[in-house]
Parts: structure tokens; C-alpha cells; sequence
């Protein structure tokens, strides 16, 4: 978004540093997300075999990178607070990762 | 060791008459404290009060455990007991100890900031560490609960009597103190550094609790909702964790673990973080090899996330995962075994002093050596399967955890004594006391990773015969272990009132915490210090000195 | 700063002598506001890393007996009324799109805009929990709510799987509504503190924070929606 | 007292037991020598270098950063070898022979209940002959125990609601101890007892005393007391599938998922029969939740195994099917159904 005009506000030179996201982004997000939903509901009413789950999964991480980029700022935010979320999540993943390796291999055969 | 101080040679406080312990008086200024250093304060007296409670626990079970009948107490009391001694001590002493009393007061003194980031919250997590602590005692007292610490479902869900849920949810609200420290941790550390205080700067204490915090703050949520299933299964009876119902048991093992096993790292890291200061200090050198031993505490963090079913391999998950975890187990090693290395090597050409810090900490490195490579014998799943659930596991978490956590915490604890009250303890008891601890530790313990091998599985009331010779090894080392750690406890009391004043650095130590008097004054520093010298950067201290004083 | 050294820091109100002026918000152990601001704002990050954890650990579990039980877990979506939850997504967004512009109110110094928007989101975070309250109602008329309360028995077969996926319903959105009316109380303060006039473009962190606490919990509903009323199986309704 | 009182070792009684004190003397000497040796040298320098007043400050010199890399190979290196050694050492301990006789044993708070193939039942007492596999098919009744047997070196949590397998080769006769290692409530400690190892003539002769028929054989009964024989007839006339050979074969189910029958497979088809239904039969069976014990429930599927095979120590360790289970297997209920297959149709 590199094109994302700022209204820089800068009362003194101690104060937190302003970005004001202009209206046009926020009402386009929301219209985003509020699109988002249609479509999570549509495609649940279709048979997509093996893809029912993943599309629902792939809408609604859309949805949450939207609104964590534009709706909390992070798209301003320092390095840190990226690295804050990615961990985060990174750890998530190792709760999920791990945790399946053991069930998804439990009917394997010994060898 | 007067004639050493760092006076002339960099930014040193000047002294005042007012420091934090005399700048208000009364009950209600220690309640309502936000400074971090009555805080501190306040959790050492309350995690001492814990460890006197968990060690009484101790001392009782090994009495019981000096004859192989169950003839002192009865089965059931036999069992909450152990549990209680696992709670207390995991819960409300250990992995609040170190960073709790000696993090609090020292986090803000070493980066030079007033306070930690958000004092009310500071403030708040002890409240909640005294409401959980008051829970417990609470449910002591009427009854007490028998599931062990790990509350292992189905037992704890549908066949304990006992007051599991109101245990639990003494363990969830502790758990948010824990998370709240680690959260104002990491935002201090990040956020309140003096100026020039770069991060290769940073003593690798503070490394060591920033790698702690992340533990705290990452892994603890997990063990939060866990035990929030856990108090909706027992209470509505439903079956997320119980086989009959369509649940798995093994899946609360899997999300207790997650926590539970990175737990260790909390209670482990900030005491790596302690046996680094005190190695420095007492040895005038820089810790050999400083990025690696920083680097190390991280790796550990990290690492120890991807272990935690390595306490799983007998209880039924695939044999497949439990590769996978027993190779990653084997990584997480690594890094401990540099930090042991880095630390010997320091000593090569040092001047090292035996004062006590140092001998508990020598102490320390021992036995978390050997409570760390018996770690590798459990790591390999074979001989797991024979020796996991016996008390070769407990001699080896007690070597991590007391050999380990609470050797280093006496040993911050007798290091930063003087910064702290002021008044130096006397060197001789404490000597004497640090001597006891080690020896009565190891008589204690060893005999138990003799049994564990012979079989003698853990938990037990009542034992075969062929074990009592071991176990009365393992009580009478107990009781030595008992009188080393209330010598302390009477010694450190008495240096309050007749202690020698100790002046703000004792021990010629480099790092902005001794800059400041002894004890520091309410605002820690009167002007933020601007920082241009490396952690400790004993040579050219001691350059600077020798040309000042003709050392 | 010589003149310290005779007694100590001077009796209270604290003068921080770094600065000629200074915010009546900012905290005395803080150099300055842009410093307090910064670590508030990483504070309130690293708390959503502790609640992705926390919701992370039920929605583990809930992927664990998902995947062990497709066909029960089907079933339980379709008990759930699929529009309303469609419907309390749609007012959740809302809510999340009015508290980033009581946000951008403040950092402008509207401090009227602040207030109303504040209310807006106040008004349709109730409308979300009024929904959920009947929804919840009807469960328990229905004997979906687990344990002894659960009558279901369209399935027997299934019946205790079914009861597995409305445990974890009750658990998902019963922490979700509580984190909603913690957080609908907290707008209530806030709103009061607006309207107060505390807020602005040098101090605009709390409402900020709130705002990435507000969002949060939207983010939670997002993939709660999908995960508990849209499950495509043989028996949806 | 004597030193037969205070061992220091425990004996060595299965097949498995001197490979796992091989990696146990192993792990010893590696790292109790390179302990022994990291204290050696603490202990020498912090005399050498003891603060005198000659010794006030350390010497400006730093170890050659080489040593760093060492300490972090060299370790990798012999951790990777313990790692390598433990996982095969596990795997030996985990597949079980394909030769191996069946015992049956359940755990209760707090006691171990064992029962043989030929029928016999004893309460924490095993019999077992000396210098033949011994398969042990185990269920809890309550909460999770530990059936642990020190001089065999192994040791398997035993679940409520699931079967779990272990197994073991005596060498030696005698009597030793029988642990439950998992905590599982008051009388824990008292949840023990001893396994018997005999020569093979004496075991035979002790299986000849006071059995009630084989276990199959019991089972048999009980399959026409719960008139299960009115529906599972030997052709296929019967509302239900046929159950002669069935043991050990993949089954097709009617939303096209496959499973291997298997214990915990017919365990689960017989409490929860709706379940897995197989292909082409309607989900008419009751259910029996609550209404077979444990025990009567090892019999039932004793008898379906006998059926089965006829063979009936034999254990089908390798079916042609690749998603088969073996017996060593740790299988969770319902784990039948391939997770990749959870958009399947439901009946």
C-alpha cells in the first residue's frame, strides 16, 4: 500500500508519532470484509468436496490479515510488532504441527 | 576487597540519606507499592513463606519414605502431599523466584530505567500471585487435593474427590501473574534501556529473563485454556478429555506438556542468567564467548517449545512423533552445554574469589550438569521407556530444579543481599550453609537415580523392601538439605539488624546496579546514566582503577 | 542535578525536570510520551499474543476431534442457525470499522466524533451479545447445552460426538462473549474519558489499545463463525 | 545387611534387557566421564586461579574462539549417536513378534487382572513360560495406569476405552515384581504385584488347572447369552456381517472409508455400533455400553480374533493393506477413519 496518503500530525517533538489512516481505506476494508462473509457463507452452501475447509480457512485468514493490517495500524507499526504477531502465530503453528504429527501417524505400522 | 570500587572510575550515584526501604513508612506504602523494588520485596517474603510450606510437604514424605511400609501417614494423605509439594513448589515458589524477587529489583537497576514499563501491573500480578497463594492455602486447610501436579485426566476430571477444581483455578490465576511479569519484562527490556545501552551491552541476565519472559508469556495461555477444559470437563461432566465420552486423555497431556515442559525453561533460564553475573563478578572477567551464551538462552526459548511429548512416550502416542520428539529433544542440549562450557572457560586466567555466590554457583554448575546429561538418558526413547515414571525422573528434574534453579536463586539471592537491604550477611554461616546445601542435596538425590534404574516407580506410599537401604540415604540427605537451607534463613534475618553496612559495591562488580547506592534510592538513579562500556568490561575497569588507585 | 544529593527526590506532585512541560498523562518513570506510547501500544501487542495462545489452545482441540469426527462435527454445525451467525458477523465488522474511527477521531482531536463513534461500537457490540443470548437460550430449550442438560438424539450413534462439538461451541463462544463484555465495559470508561476530553493527537495510546483489544476479539469471531456454523457434511441443513 | 538387600542393578530377565543396559552403561561412561571431567577442570582452575593478593585481577586473555565450535559439534555429534541408538532400541522394544502368545490384562484402581488364551484369569499374578514372546493386550477399566515390569526393562501406559499393546521375552524363571507406574489415585503404591516366569512344561501344566474353557471359548458363551448369534450367522443370511475370518481385514464401511478389524475395532463395534457400520448392512445393532464388563469384553473379542484365524496366537503384523495397524500400534478409538477423508458422504 504504498500509495496510502497520511496526514502526518506532529504536535511536539516528544509526542507518539500519527498516522491517520484516511476514510476511503477504512470504509474499503470494511466492505472487504463484509464481502468476505457473503462469500464464506456462499461457498459453505456448495459441495466443494476436500475444499469446503480450506476455502473457508483461506477467506477468514484474509479477513483476519485485513483487519490486523489496516484496522490495528500494523501496516505503520514498528518491526517489532510484526515480529510480535509472526511469533505469535509461528508458535500457534508449532502447538498444531506437533500435536498432529502424533495423531495423523498413530495408525502407521512399525517397521 | 574496599579498596575496589568503582568510584572515579565511571558514573557512580552519589549517596543519600533516603533510599526506597526509609522513603515511606507504614503497611500501606509496602500494599499500595508500585515501585518495582517493594515489590520485589513482597514476593520474596511471600515465595519464602511457599518454599517453607512446599518443604515442609518434603520433609514429611521423607520421613514416610524412610520405612518401605506406608506406617506414618495414610495413603490418601500420603498423595495430596506429593501433589501439594508439586504445586506449591513449581507454581507459587519456583517459577515465580528468580524473576519475580530478583528480576523485579534488578531489571530496571541494570537497564537503567526508573521502573519497569507499567508498575501498576507489576503490582497487580503479586496481588494475583497472594489471591492464588491465599486459594491454595484455602484448599489446603479444608482438604487438600490429591491428582498430582500434573492433573492427568481422566483421574483428575472424573475420579479425584479431592478439590481439583478449585486448585486448578488457584494454577490459572497464578498463571496470568506469570504472564503479566513476562509481558512487563519484555516491554521494559525493549523499551526502557539507558541511553547507549546497546543490546550486545546488556548483562546476560537480563538476556536470560528476556528469554524467560518469552517463555512466560507464549506458553502459559496454553496451560490457561487446558485448565479451563479441564474445570468445565469436571464440572458439567462432559468428555473433551475423557475416553468415555468420545475424548482423549492424550490430548490433555499434549496441551498440559506444551506449557508444563517450557515451564522448566522458566524456571532454568533466569538462574543460567544469575550463575553469568556471579561468574563474571567473582572471576574479573568477561563470561567467555558472550553472544554465544546470549544466543543460547534464546535457542533454549525456542527450542524448548518442540520437546514437550518427550514426557509422552510410554502413554500411548505414535511411535512415529515419538521419533521426532526425541530428536528434537536431543537439540535442546546444545545450548545448555555451551552455556556449561563458556562458563569453565571463564575461569581459565581468572582471579577467581570462593565467596559464596561463587560457591553456590560452582555448586550450580555441577549439578545442573548432571541433572542436565541424566536429561539425555530420558531424551533416548529406549531407555526412556524402562526408566520414565521412576524415581530415576525425579532425582533428574530435582537436579535441574533445586541443584539448578534454587542453587542459582541462593546464590543471586546472597550476591545482590547487600544491594538489596544493604548490610552484608556473614560470610562464614553463609559458607557453611552453602557447603551444607550441596552436600545434603546430592545425598539426597543420588541414591534416587539408583532406584529409578532398579525400578522403584515414582508416587509411592508404600515401597519393596529391596529399596529402603537407598531411601534412607535419600532422608538422611534430606535432612542435611533441611538445616542448609534454614541456616539462611536465620542468617539473612539477623544481617538486617546487625549486619556491616556494604557500601554500594562490594564486590568490585562492574554493572549499572552496583553504581547506585546501596540500597538504591526510590528513583533508582537521579540522572539516567548514558552507557559507553561493554558488559563486564573488567579489564578496562581494572585498567582504570589500577591508575587511580595503584592497585 | 547536584542538588539531589541533599535528600532524595522531592515530595509529590513529581516535577519531571527533563522536560519544561509535560502531558498530565504521562507517567514519571517515562522519558517522554512518544516512550510511553510505544511501550503501551507493545504491551497490548504482546497481551494478543498470549490471547492467540489462549484461544489457540481450545481451537487445537478443537481441530483434533474435528478431524477424528467429520460426520459428528457436521451435524453439530448444522444445529447451529446459520444466518444469525452471518448476521452477528456483519455487526461484529461494524463495531470493528467504528472503533478504528473513534481512533481516527481522536488522533484528529475531534473529541465529539470520539464519543460517538465510541457509543456506535458500545451499541453494536450489545447487538452481537443480545443475538448470542438467544442463541444460547434456544440451545439450552434445544438440550444442547453438554453434560446433563444434553437431550440431542437425532443420531444416537453420534449423540456423544455431537455433545464433543457443542462443548467446544459453548466453550469458543462463551470465551468469546466474555471477552466482548469485558470488553464492552471497558468502552464504557472510555467513552466517559472522551467525553471528558482526555483524549488527542499527543495522547491518543489508550484508545488506540482498546482498539487493537476490540479488533482482536472481532479476528477471534471471524474464524469462529466458519469453524462453528458453516461445516459442509451430508446433514446440513 | 546383606548385600543380596541392597542392589545396586536390577536383574536382567527379558530379551530387550541387556540392550537397554548396553545404552544405559553407554550413556554412563559418556556422561558421567565427560562430567567427571568438566569438574576436574573447574575444580583445578578455581584453585589455580584462586584470588590472591598477588591475583587481584584476571589476565586480559580469552580462550581461542575455536573451543565455541567444538563444544557445539562435538556434543551435536554424540547426541545424534545417543538419538540413533535410543530410537532403535525403541523400535525393538515396540514390534512385536510376530510368534507371540496372547495375555489380556486390564488395570482397575488398583489392581492388575490377567487372563490367558485357554481361559485362566488371576489377579495380580502372571504366569508366563520362559523363552517365548508374550503379547499383552491391555485395557483400564477407570483411569490411566502404567503396567511395568523392571526386570523386562518395559513399560506401557494402559488407557481407559483403548487397547494398547506391549510385549516381552523372559530368559530367566523366577518371580519378579509388577509396578503400576502412572499415578492413579489412593492405592497406587499397592497396585503391584508379581509375574511369574516358568519353564514352558510347567506352564502347560499350570494352564491345565481350574480354567473355565479357553478364553474363545467363554466368549463363545457369551456370544449366545447377548444373542449375538441370531444376527452374526456363520453365512450370509444374517442382518449382520459375517464375522468367520474376519479378524486381521481391511473393512470397507458404508460412507467408503476403510479400517483394519482389528481389537480396538471390534471393541468399538461392539459398545458403539453405529460407528463404523460396515458397507451394505443397516445400522440396526443395539448398542452394549454399559452392559459388558471389561472382562466379559476381552472375551467376546477373544472369541471374534478365534473366528478370525486359525491361527489364533499368530498376530497379523503386516496386512496387505499399507494403512493396516499393526499390533504394536498405538490406535486411538475412532482413529479408523482416515482424517483425509472427512468430507466423505455420511450414511
Amino acid at each position: 500500500m504504498a500509495d496510502v496518503t497520511t496526514t502526518e500530525i506532529n504536535h511536539s517533538e516528544h509526542a507518539p508519532h500519527v498516522h491517520v489512516t484516511p476514510m476511503w481505506i477504512y470504509l474499503t476494508v470494511f466492505l472487504a470484509l463484509a464481502v468476505g462473509t457473503v462469500l464464506t457463507v456462499a461457498a459453505s452452501r456448495f459441495d466443494l468436496g476436500m475444499w469446503n475447509t480450506p476455502i473457508a480457512l483461506v477467506i477468514a485468514t484474509v479477513k483476519a490479515v485485513l483487519v490486523i493490517l489496516f484496522f490495528m495500524h500494523v501496516i505503520h507499526s514498528t518491526r517489532l510488532t510484526w515480529v510480535v504477531i509472526i511469533a505469535s502465530f509461528l508458535w500457534l503453528g508449532v502447538l498444531f504441527v506437533l500435536t498432529f504429527a502424533d495423531y495423523l501417524t498413530r495408525a502407521w505400522n512399525i517397521y | 576487597m574496599s579498596s575496589l570500587t568503582l568510584h572515579d572510575v565511571r558514573f557512580v550515584e552519589p549517596e543519600t540519606t533516603r533510599n526506597y526501604i526509609t522513603h515511606d513508612y507504614g503497611a500501606l506504602s509496602w500494599l499500595l507499592t508500585k515501585d518495582h523494588k517493594r515489590i520485589a520485596i513482597l514476593y520474596l517474603i511471600s515465595i519464602t513463606a511457599l518454599f517453607i510450606l512446599g518443604g515442609f510437604f518434603a520433609v514429611v514424605m521423607r520421613i514416610e519414605l524412610l520405612t518401605p511400609e506406608g506406617d506414618l501417614l495414610t495413603s490418601d494423605t500420603y498423595n495430596k502431599f506429593f501433589t501439594l509439594h508439586g504445586i506449591v513448589m513449581i507454581f507459587f515458589f519456583l517459577i515465580p523466584s528468580i524473576p519475580a524477587v530478583l528480576g523485579n529489583f534488578l531489571l530496571p537497576l541494570m537497564l537503567g530505567a526508573k521502573d519497569l514499563a507499567f508498575p501498576k501491573i507489576n503490582l497487580l500480578s503479586w496481588y494475583l500471585y497472594i489471591i492464588a497463594a491465599v486459594m491454595g492455602l484455602y484448599i489446603i486447610i479444608t482438604g487438600g487435593v490429591d491428582t498430582g501436579w500434573t492433573f492427568y485426566t481422566p483421574f483428575s476430571t472424573q475420579y479425584s474427590n479431592t478439590h481439583v477444581f478449585g486448585v486448578t483455578f488457584a494454577a490459572f490465576i497464578v498463571g496470568f501473574s506469570s504472564i503479566l511479569t513476562g509481558l512487563n519484562f519484555l516491554v521494559t527490556i525493549h523499551r526502557m534501556r539507558a541511553p547507549g545501552l546497546t543490546w550486545f551491552r546488556l548483562p546476560l541476565f537480563v538476556w536470560a529473563m528476556y528469554a524467560t519472559s518469552i517463555v512466560q508469556l507464549l506458553a502459559t495461555p496454553v496451560l490457561a485454556i487446558t485448565l479451563v477444559m479441564l474445570m468445565f470437563e469436571r464440572v458439567v461432566h462432559v468428555g473433551i478429555f475423557d475416553p468415555a465420552l468420545g475424548g482423549d486423555p492424550l490430548l490433555f497431556q499434549h496441551m498440559f506438556w506444551f506449557y508444563s515442559h517450557p515451564a522448566v525453561y522458566i524456571m532454568i533460564l533466569p538462574a543460567m542468567g544469575v550463575a553469568s553475573e556471579v561468574v563474571a563478578a567473582f572471576t574479573r572477567k568477561k563470561i567467555f564467548g558472550y553472544t554465544f551464551v546470549a544466543y543460547s538462552s534464546l535457542a533454549i526459548a525456542f527450542l524448548g517449545f518442540l520437546v514437550w511429548a518427550h514426557h509422552m512416550f510410554v502413554a500411548g502416542i505414535s511411535v512415529y512423533s515419538a521419533m521426532i520428539f526425541s530428536f528434537l529433544s536431543y537439540f535442546v542440549a546444545v545450548p545448555s552445554a555451551i552455556k556449561v562450557f563458556n562458563w569453565t572457560a571463564t575461569l581459565y586466567r581468572a582471579s577467581v574469589a570462593l565467596m559464596t555466590p561463587m560457591l553456590y554457583i560452582l555448586g550450580f554448575i555441577g549439578l545442573f550438569t548432571i541433572g542436565g546429561v541424566t536429561g539425555l538418558f530420558l531424551a533416548a526413547i529406549g531407555l526412556d521407556v524402562h526408566v520414565t515414571d521412576t524415581y530415576f525422573v525425579v532425582a533428574h528434574f530435582h537436579y535441574v530444579m533445586v541443584g539448578g534453579a534454587v542453587m542459582a536463586y541462593m546464590a543471586g539471592l546472597h550476591y545482590w543481599w547487600p544491594k538489596i537491604t544493604g548490610r552484608m550477611y556473614p560470610e562464614w554461616w553463609a559458607r557453611l550453609a552453602a557447603l551444607l546445601v550441596f552436600a545434603g542435596f546430592n545425598l539426597t538425590f543420588f541414591p534416587q537415580f539408583v532406584l529409578g534404574y532398579l525400578g522403584m516407580p515414582r508416587r509411592y506410599h508404600a515401597y519393596a523392601p529391596e529399596f529402603q537401604v537407598l531411601n534412607v540415604m535419600s532422608t538422611a540427605g534430606a535432612s542435611v538439605l533441611a538445616v542448609g537451607y534454614a541456616l539462611p534463613l536465620c542468617y539473612l534475618l539477623w544481617s538486617l539488624w546487625y549486619g556491616r553496612p556494604a557500601g554500594p559495591n562490594p564486590w568490585g562488580a562492574v554493572g549499572l546496579e552496583w553504581a547506585t547506592t546501596s540500597p538504591p534510592p526510590m528513583e533508582n538513579f537521579h540522572e539516567t546514566p548514558v552507557v559507553t562500556w561493554d558488559a563486564y568490561d573488567y579489564p578496562a575497569m581494572m585498567k582504570a582503577m589500577g591508575e587511580t588507585q595503584n592497585v | 542535578m547536584s542538588d539531589i544529593t541533599l535528600g532524595g527526590p522531592p515530595p509529590a506532585p513529581r516535577v519531571e525536570e527533563h522536560h519544561e512541560h509535560h502531558h498530565p498523562f504521562l507517567q514519571h518513570h517515562f522519558e517522554d510520551l512518544g516512550q510511553q506510547h510505544e511501550a503501551s501500544t507493545l504491551g497490548m501487542w504482546m497481551f494478543l499474543a498470549t490471547e492467540i495462545l489462549f484461544f489457540g489452545g481450545v481451537l487445537a482441540a478443537y481441530w483434533v476431534y474435528r478431524v477424528t469426527y467429520p460426520e459428528a462435527w457436521a451435524i453439530g454445525a448444522a444445529q447451529q442457525i446459520w444466518w444469525l451467525g452471518a448476521i452477528n458477523t456483519i455487526v461484529l465488522i461494524i463495531s470493528s470499522l467504528t472503533m478504528a474511527l473513534a481512533v481516527r477521531n481522536a488522533q484528529m482531536g475531534r473529541r465529539m466524533g470520539t464519543v460517538y463513534m465510541l457509543i456506535a461500537t458500545l451499541f453494536f457490540g450489545s447487538i452481537f451479545l443480545g443475538v448470542k443470548m438467544y442463541e444460547y437460550t434456544k440451545h439450552w430449550q434445544e438440550g444442547l447445552f453438554p453434560g446433563a442438560a444434553f437431550h440431542w438424539n437425532e443420531v444416537p450413534a453420534l449423540a456423544p460426538k455431537v455433545q464433543l462439538f457443542m462443548t467446544f461451541y459453548w466453550c469458543l463462544t462463551g470465551l468469546h462473549a466474555l471477552h466482548m463484555i469485558i470488553g464492552a465495559g471497558l468502552l464504557i470508561w472510555f467513552i466517559w474519558r472522551a467525553w471528558k476530553g482526555h483524549f488527542g493527537p499527543e495522547y491518543y495510546g489508550p484508545v488506540e489499545i482498546m482498539g487493537l483489544y476490540w479488533h482482536f476479539v472481532d479476528i477471534v469471531w471471524i474464524f469462529l463463525f466458519p469453524f462453528l456454523y458453516l461445516i459442509h457434511g451430508a446433514h446440513h441443513g | 545387611m546383606m548385600l543380596s538387600d541392597f542392589p545396586l542393578w536390577p536383574e536382567q530377565a527379558s530379551t530387550v534387557a541387556p540392550g537397554v543396559d548396553a545404552l544405559m552403561t553407554f550413556m554412563c561412561i559418556v556422561c558421567g566421564g565427560v562430567s567427571v571431567i568438566t569438574f576436574f577442570v573447574i575444580f583445578i582452575l578455581a584453585i589455580k586461579y584462586r584470588r590472591t593478593p598477588e591475583n587481584q585481577l584476571a589476565q586480559d586473555y580469552e580462550p581461542p574462539k575455536a573451543l565455541e565450535a567444538a563444544w557445539i559439534i562435538i556434543p551435536f555429534l554424540i547426541f545424534m549417536f545417543m538419538f540413533v541408538w535410543g530410537s532403535w532400541l525403541y523400535f525393538r522394544i515396540q514390534r512385536v513378534p510376530d510368534n507371540a502368545i496372547d495375555i489380556y490384562a486390564t488395570g482397575k484402581q488398583w489392581m492388575w487382572k490377567f487372563q490367558h488364551a485357554s481361559g485362566q484369569r488371576e489377579i495380580n499374578t502372571l504366569h508366563v513360560p520362559v523363552g517365548r514372546p508374550i503379547r499383552i493386550t491391555m485395557a483400564s477399566e477407570d483411569v490411566i495406569h502404567s503396567l511395568f515390569f523392571p526386570v523386562f526393562r518395559v513399560k506401557a501406559d494402559v488407557l481407559p476405552n483403548r487397547y494398547k499393546t506391549m510385549w516381552f521375552q523372559a530368559t530367566k524363571t523366577g518371580r519378579f515384581h509388577i509396578f503400576c507406574a502412572e499415578y492413579c489415585g489412593t492405592l497406587h503404591s499397592g497396585m503391584i504385584g508379581w509375574v511369574e516366569v516358568m519353564e514352558p512344561v510347567d506352564y502347560q501344566k499350570w494352564l491345565a488347572g481350574g480354567a473355565e474353557g479357553s478364553l474363545a471359548s467363554q466368549g463363545e458363551k457369551l456370544f449366545q447369552k447377548y444373542a449375538c448369534n441370531t444376527c452374526h450367522t456363520n453365512d450370509a443370511t444374517g442382518r449382520g456381517p459375517v464375522l468367520l475370518g474376519l479378524y486381521g481385514t481391511t473393512v470397507t464401511l458404508s460412507n467408503n472409508a476403510t479400517v483394519t478389524a482389528d481389537e480396538n475395532y471390534i471393541r468399538e463395534s461392539i459398545l458403539n455400533p453405529q460407528a463404523k457400520v460396515v458397507k451394505g448392512f443397516a445400522p440396526v445393532m443395539p448398542t452394549f455400553q454399559g452392559q459388558v464388563s471389561e472382562d466379559d469384553l476381552l472375551k467376546l473379542v477373544s472369541y471374534v480374533h478365534s473366528l478370525g484365524t486359525q491361527k489364533t496366537a499368530v498376530v497379523p503384523v503386516e496386512t496387505p493393506s499399507s494403512k493396516a495397524t499393526s499390533a504394536g500400534s498405538p490406535l486411538k478409538p475412532g482413529a479408523g477413519i482416515p482424517p483425509q477423508k472427512d468430507k466423505g458422504a455420511t450414511p
